[in-house]
């Protein structure tokens, strides 16, 4: 039986993907972002020790356009090329996907009326890289886990609710318990905190809100998810609205979540945060 | 000054939904051309008659014309688009956010806790 | 405030728009489907009068690929081209679109937890194509109505379910009746009725199967909306799957429905059907 | 003889779901791209050229070879599809289904209501 493992919220900023391919784990401006997450990165290689991983991102005008920008979008295939955002390819391995597993969410996740973009091909973004190499070793070529791309709009409004990401966290939850194989997952719900990146209020961050939604996304997640999209872009800003995508993963696990580790880091434009839960019951 | 900000009512803010993004559509599909290196240079070589292929309104030209990326979100382009234009002309994502508060760019990085974290 | 003033179900098939675009109306094999469409033209021209035509259809490998296969996509565009599916381009002209009432119905959809993908761009095939110069007039260079396109994912299973789409329809129904303008709204609903296009079992249609579901579809409609894709496909072929998007159009009707017209035709290898509804309620 | 026809049990019959669609991605892309002019005149020109591009196996490429439209059916190609290559090589809707039930072409018009109304 599927089993969910690890919760795992992370921001994505392409200034930390550069970072880490530069190489500044030691800068001092970095440093503390990469210690940050170095316990939680032992912690799933010695504990959680994960089969998949269902990684929760939105794509930034890369692979999506807004010709026809879908909701929700599930990948579906064996491997997923690390796409090139203008800057020339990071020197990351694609990243094998676990096929099976994705058609068994399909077919779970649309039979319970949740209305995904099927994706067989698939190249991803900061959105999907920049937590993979902080949380998971790899090499030239591989890496230590499989993945599952979820996509979620976050870019043109009208974008799912907050209550409506808590719902298909729910139902991926149902999903992998209902899978027959032993596949530990851990979900991984990415973006924010807050950011703000148009507009005269561009480089606007809320220090005490990213704070306050680290602690109250572990206590009291369904009413964080009732917010209106209004109310989060106010407080954490236009692209802080994103951090509706950290509720599918909240939806994943358990009523009540522990705490395994936290971090919080807000150098530049962006509150970068990392949250690692484990389910209490 | 935009309608998008009078329907969400958030100061400083253009909220991009599918109004704004329908007004828009023309800019952020020619940004997104410029993914590929040779729309680059056919960017580079002419830019007018790059911009009237993509079908920009005389509004939107100018705003390219301009470098004016505020202008440009009040007119539907969106940041995630308009940074392949960026790109192109040699703006980052901090001088345009400079541009776009009505800071030079070493005003708006005194602003932030860790300037060198770029 | 928006109204919903018809209701349709309708086949796509493309030898009827060959037969169309070669002025087969009056040739003996032909001359029943054309003269089975008139009535309903002529009440949708005299009595219905819409302003908005949403038709829910599905693409057929011609603008879709399954790259990135949505489950529904909702266009959200001024005007939708007419595809070229491989043998030229139709010569019909292209449709106006109400961008406006699109993007209520997107706001309102995904508000209400309909995943949609939305589309800014679309081209489209004879699933879309088919009905409509059979039910409104049009010149070489205008339609009497505004359309909204509404694709249903029929071609690679997990599809939708059919009480899924009749939800879809429910949902539509709020949103339209939302809507502030004094706007006239026909729904459409195409596909089937019976026939199968793949394996040793091609050209398999089910004429009984056929006419009972023209009936069940106004009296029962939930019952059959509760059939399970197996449970259809069997009857009415595998690509007869796709008279779930008629549920999409009977869900946006009020509970009991008046029937206008009805009409029933299996000359070949499809179940061409029309059936045209007012609502009773 | 195939799974999907396990997984789904209807006799005569391929149901496209993603376990059969991944398996024939390859044809359907291949497939799909003889919707434009030049690359059905690429095919034409050099078949084993083409299907070798898209990566397809040597079963995909033999049903192909063959025109066995039903196997190609049970290997994952999608019909709406695989109609271009058909359109592409002077195969019909008709002629298709014909071989797929094993028939004649005037056996199976014959099993038709109205076999006029092509
Ligand atoms: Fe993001
Ligand atoms: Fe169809």
């Amino acid at each position: 039986m599927g089993k969910i493992v690890a919760g795992i919220g992370s921001s994505h900023v392409p200034s930390i993907g550069r970072a880490y391919d530069q190489q500044k784990q030691t800068d001092p401006a970095w440093q503390p972002l990469f210690d940050g997450y170095e316990p939680v990165k032992r912690w799933l290689a010695e504990e959680v020790k994960a089969d998949v991983v269902i990684l929760v991102y939105n794509d930034h005008g890369t692979e999506f356009f807004l010709d026809c920008y879908p909701t929700f979008a599930l990948g579906v295939a064996d491997s997923y090329a690390v796409a090139d955002e203008g800057y020339g390819k990071r020197p990351l391995p694609d990243f094998p996907g676990d096929a099976a597993f994705s058609e068994h969410l399909a077919n779970h996740l649309v039979a319970d009326e949740f209305d995904l973009t099927l994706c067989q091909e698939m190249a991803l973004d900061h959105g999907f890289l920049t937590a993979m190499p902080l949380l998971w070793d790899h090499d030239e070529t591989a890496w230590p886990v499989k993945v599952v791309p979820l996509l979620v709009n976050v870019i043109q409004h009208p974008l799912p609710t907050g209550q409506r990401c808590y719902k298909l966290g729910e139902a991926i939850r149902r999903a992998v318990e209902a899978y027959p194989e032993d596949t530990r997952v851990a979900v991984v719900g990415t973006g924010g905190l807050s950011h703000q990146l148009n507009g005269e209020r561009f480089g606007h961050i809320n220090e005490e809100w990213d704070k306050q939604w680290l602690q109250r996304i572990q206590d009291e997640p369904r009413e964080l998810a009732a917010l209106s999209h209004k109310e989060v872009m106010t407080e954490a800003g236009a692209e802080g609205g994103e951090v509706i995508m950290w509720f599918v993963m909240r939806g994943a696990m358990t009523e009540r979540v522990e705490e395994v580790h936290r971090f919080y880091y807000a150098p530049m434009t962006t509150g970068m945060a990392l949250l690692a839960l484990n389910n209490s019951d | 000054m935009s309608d998008t900000q009078e329907r969400w009512g958030i100061p400083g803010t253009y909220v991009f939904d599918l109004t704004l993004s329908r007004q828009g559509y023309a800019i952020n599909k020619m940004c997104n051309s410029l993914k590929f290196d040779e729309n680059r240079e056919a960017f580079k070589a002419d830019e007018e008659a790059y911009m009237e292929r993509y079908g920009l309104s005389e509004e939107q030209k100018q705003a390219i014309r301009e470098r004016d990326w505020l202008r440009l979100t009040q007119l539907g382009g969106n940041l995630f688009f308009f940074l392949k234009l960026g790109a192109t002309l040699g703006y980052g994502l901090y001088t345009i956010g400079a541009q776009m508060r009505g800071e030079s760019y070493e005003q708006f990085m005194s602003t932030r806790n860790v300037p060198g974290a770029t």
